[in-house]
């Protein structure tokens, strides 16, 4: 396991000032779906959500080693990874409550952002549903000759689902600039992994050829060195790799998923909120080092905080696209 | 005859109900999927059935719909009589390969040496906000396929008795649920054991002036429609095929035959969907005897959009199964 | 207009010459698939491209049909033009959920936000002696799906200027074509550019007394019947859909206007088939001209049988096409 | 890599009897192939074949090994599996011929032979599609309490799809009775292995916690040795293994894949065929150790060539099915 220690280029060069800006990432990450949460409970959010709180650290980490032009894709639990790659909260949203000023128009919802402008192909409510996706987008870059990388994002869960050993193989032979971030929150649905995983996580993308790593998932920095590694590597044509992010939901499989007791613990729950929040991590070692302190924190809080109530009303607010367009964006 | 005691059970209920007593009445009979045990799936329709059958009945499976179909194809031919659990009806998509080319062709291929007799249960059915990737009614795919015999219950008594019938049938056969039916619909159901042969319509009510013919979700939209058009004095017969294949056509044309107009409802897309196969058998069956073109009402042909209002505006109502119904019969 | 050379051409070579011009047109235009570089596919048909093109922009993959599908719809949105090549037909069913959870949806779910300009190109037809699983006529299921476009040349001239079509469209095509005809059928193809507009039917044969609707190989069989029918002094039109979405409709029910009966015929499985709709949409569109019942005629609704002479019964012939028109017309 | 001085229990109890036995079913596997392609010239075989010359040993080393009541799933290249489960070469000669005495009564042909009689759950034509067949039919036997055993014969091309790895997942996870075998005969169809398979093939079972082992394909003793062990793990729920056999197949992909040397030299074919011949291996050996003579080789190899022959008199001579059967063996 990969640790903030790692002595890389990616690690070493980070400044105070970027450290901050990863706090700031993950507290508009978690205040985010605390809106999202309570735009359901006020049963304002049609459908459902799946939320990302307990797992800033890895979108965050991630994305902030990633270029405007680098592409990502994401999954049903996808607001954290868009919003790491720089999506507005307004138009999130919007999107959201099936509005017109959303990022897809209200015609995708939670499970389906996309965003051209920050290289955002989708989410996607198909578990592996993106991987062929992320990996098409690597051989694009590769063949158009442009030095950009795609950040597959997925679930433990999608290591059930052959097409993404079908695709590392493919970006292995042909030594595409892909990473698959596998998010290994400890459960699928209402399951833990350790029922439907088999064997060793790594090891299987190992076996098909690709750098394989696992990083603690909730030290940012850790997730920060270690992505950017590998990135750095992609990029510099060495060719695809697997990283296992370990981390946590704090909350249900979504929104309503309320009563958990009968699949984990309310313990093992308080262990990870308590002892092991990237938030919290994060903060403790910027004091410790004496690059922050809590009225940064707090500022940053309050503002985030604001930025999140702004957009809320704004997507409140907003109107829902007319009927007639229902049948518009079918065919390009 | 006996008096019948009967209760009211949902459609979930009725489902679970099924469930139950075929494991009681044969050992051999398990279910696989994803959430099953346990969390007796996110729609809760299996709750329980762990609790009375054990693990090694209920299995939960890896995320992994490809891999537990042909598994459960495997054990059909062995000696289980396997049930999987698809979760959304748009994740059949993944086990195409195992139901078309592998369930659906082993006992012809083998020259009825071998057989396979599984169910796969399934969802359909739109309007819960689940956005494109789980909003799908896929079922015209499974219907055009030899060797497969597909269901689509439309009320709790069908749901039950349609269920233990697949169940005992020795083919591959895929029982479509619609989702939103678990918890909404209720009826009654006898307390005594029945089941219900395939290959029987249901004329779920008797009319004179126009036959909408209509499956799962739409039998209890058709019914509204006929409610709306009694009051402008008109009468409606809706017929409910119950199975797509095999397909009671003697029914369907004789109920055209009667009324002389009729209108085919469906939630699946409407281009080439089973609409078009029993208007096109109505037209051709009835063809001396109707006095209009059989009208078809399915989905728009389009990716279902998320934003309630769009969605909404996909599917066929009550209202507008009246209106074209008024005007099929030059009332408006 | 200038006179046109034209050449005869195989169907095979036709396609060959479509997909060459458009990649010396279009840079970005590739191939992926099983055995398509040196090989040039087991049917031979795209023999010389990558001597020309180079294994940049024809790539062998491994076998991992949903894989190189997704990585396809990826490469689409991001750049380039795919091109997937699945060998046979029967093996869409692993492509299914690349193609209409992903490559169909995409453009709409994003709002119109990214778009997929890929080809598909696959095969159908029986009566080659493969068995089962290589000998399904599948289109039907993608007709089904908004968001795809079907195409079913019947001529070397439709599939050269067709699939040039498909290449330049900015949408997922699905491109069918019958493996029967690549060597066997041979036809006149102008040497200069041309391109065929999706979306128009050809009337291949012009008629009065009944009208023959014929896809892909059944064309051939429909232009046989109707000499047949001409020996006894009747007068087939011969209407060819070209694309079964987008279809038609006009062309298709101003034939069955005029000759007043009709044959749907096309190799799919007629049971909820592509016949089902286009039959049920002349029966609509034409209901007061029409003098007979609209016949359709597809595969025998069973797996295709691999000895001869069952396999030979399975598909509509000439004679069986002329008989049921004789029929229909009240001749026999 | 295993070898034949393996200690194991099958190898050191196996008597000279049973290896003449071996040696004998090789030749069958041979001579049955080369009367395939001898009526493949004669053109009296319908369609085409994949023949398994020079992979006899994995084929026969394996089921040797097995019980009647173990099942075996195969491929397109299935005859040598068939026989050396023990099907008799007559009813596989009219099968594939088409012929109402085959196997499956000529509807299936020679890529979906099956039987039940020998454990034989049917070879496939899809790639990897009989990967959830044999991992079924192992759940079978573990839940009905028996102590048999499913292998599961493919090509290594098979490695290229994804469900090949769903199943091993639920195998292991379950401790299924199922043994992989992978055939590794170097090309999948016209493409060399090495430019589809990327990483390390025994390691990509391992990662899923199956024990996994390579072996000289060409050695039966070899194959039977590692297999046997394998296979008693299996039966003592020792769990899923995968068994890696590097072979060859001397001629081409299918019958008429004559011209191959634009994908392989002809050098490389005949050191395969002089140096690594598992019939001349087998026979060298037994001669060294006293235990045959080449008489012995020559009586074998007349008795099953006039065995072969008069095999295919009967398939030549047997009659097709009536077309009227084409409808039968759909449904049970
Ligand atoms: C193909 C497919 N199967 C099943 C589902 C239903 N489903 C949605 S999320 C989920 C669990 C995913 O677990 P994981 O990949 O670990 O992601 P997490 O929710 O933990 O972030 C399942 C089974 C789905 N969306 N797609
Ligand atoms: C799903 C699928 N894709 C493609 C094919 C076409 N095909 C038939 S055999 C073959 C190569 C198989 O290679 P391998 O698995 O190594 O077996 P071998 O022929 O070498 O025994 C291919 C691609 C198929 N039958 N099924
Ligand atoms: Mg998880
Ligand atoms: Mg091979």
């Amino acid at each position: 396991m990969t640790t903030a220690t790692d002595k890389s280029a990616a690690n070493s060069e980070t400044t105070a000032g970027q450290w901050i800006r990863m706090y700031r990432q993950m507290v508009s990450v978690r205040l985010f779906e605390e809106q999202v949460n309570e735009l359901y409970t006020r049963a304002l959010m049609p459908g459902l959500a799946h939320l990302y709180i307990g797992e800033e650290a890895v979108a965050v980490g991630v994305c902030e080693t990633l270029r405007a032009d680098d592409y990502i894709t994401s999954t049903h639990r996808g607001h954290g990874h868009c919003l790491a790659k720089g999506a507005s909260p307004d138009r999130m949203f919007a999107e959201l409550l099936g509005k017109e000023a959303g990022y897809c128009k209200g015609k995708g919802g939670s499970m389906h952002i996309a965003d051209p402008a920050t290289g955002n192909l989708g989410a996607n409510a198909i578990v592996a549903g993106s991987v062929g996706i992320a990996t098409g987008a690597a051989l694009s870059a590769k063949r158009l000759g442009k030095d950009n990388v795609a950040v597959c994002f997925f679930g433990e869960g999608a290591l059930g689902q052959g097409v993404l050993y079908e695709v590392m193989n493919v970006a292995s032979l042909w030594k595409l600039p892909v990473i698959y971030v596998c998010e290994n929150n400890l459960y699928t649905e209402y399951t833990h992994f350790s029922e439907t995983t088999a064997g060793d996580i790594p090891a299987r993308a190992a076996a098909f050829g690709l750098q394989a790593e696992s990083v603690d998932g909730q030290d940012v920095r850790a997730v920060y060195a270690t992505a950017g590694r590998l990135i750095d590597r992609a990029r510099r044509e060495g060719g695809p790799s697997f990283l296992v992010c370990n981390t946590y939901r704090y909350t249900g499989h979504h929104v309503g998923d309320i009563n958990r007791e009968y699949y984990r613990s309310k313990e093992e729950e308080k262990h990870w909120k308590t002892e092991r929040d990237p938030l919290k991590l994060l903060a403790d070692w910027l004091v410790a080092q004496g690059l922050a302190d809590s009225t940064q924190f707090k500022r940053i809080q309050s503002e985030v905080e604001a930025e999140m109530k702004k957009a809320v009303e704004f997507a409140v607010a907003a109107p829902y696209p007319s009927v007639s367009e229902a049948g518009e964006d079918v065919y390009a | 005859m006996l008096e019948t005691l009967t209760r009211e059970l949902t459609f979930g209920q009725a489902v679970r109900e099924a469930l139950a007593e075929e494991m009681r009445r044969d050992p051999r009979v398990c279910i696989f999927g994803e959430d099953v045990a346990e969390a007796g799936t996110p729609f809760k329709v299996l709750s329980g059935l762990v609790e009375e059958f054990g693990t090694e009945r209920v299995l939960d499976t890896p995320i992994s719909e490809a891999g537990f179909t042909g598994i459960a194809v495997g054990a059909a031919m062995t000696g289980l009589r396997p049930i999987v659990d698809i979760m959304f009806g748009d994740f059949i998509t993944l086990t195409m390969d195992q139901m078309v080319n592998q369930a659906a062709k082993v006992h012809y291929m083998s020259g009825g040496a071998w057989k396979v007799p599984m169910v796969m249960r399934t969802t359909l059915g739109a309007t819960r906000r689940s956005g494109a990737q789980h909003s799908q009614s896929l079922h015209a795919w499974f219907s055009h396929v030899p060797g497969l015999k597909v269901v689509m219950p439309s009320t709790p008594y069908d749901a039950k008795g349609l269920l233990k019938t697949a169940i005992r049938d020795e083919n591959p056969v895929v029982f479509f649920e619609d989702k939103m039916m678990y918890t909404k619909l209720k009826g009654p159901v006898p307390t005594e054991e029945y089941t219900i042969p395939f290959g029987v319509a249901d004329v779920k009510r008797v009319g004179r002036d126009i036959t909408l013919v209509a499956t799962s979700s739409m039998v209890q939209v058709a019914l509204g429609a006929a409610d709306l058009l009694e009051e402008t004095g008109m009468s409606a017969e809706v017929v409910d095929p119950r199975t797509m294949w095999p397909l009671d056509e003697k029914t369907l044309i004789e109920s055209a035959k009667k009324t002389s107009r009729v209108i085919v409802i469906d939630e699946g897309y409407e281009r080439y969907g089973v609409t078009a196969e029993i208007a096109a058998v109505i037209a051709e069956g009835a063809f001396y005897n109707l006095d209009a073109p059989v009208k078809r009402m399915g989905a728009m042909h389009i990716p279902i959009p998320f934003s309630p209002p769009l969605e909404d505006a996909t599917v066929p109502t009550e209202k507008s199964v009246f209106e074209v119904a008024r005007k099929l019969c030059g009332q408006a």
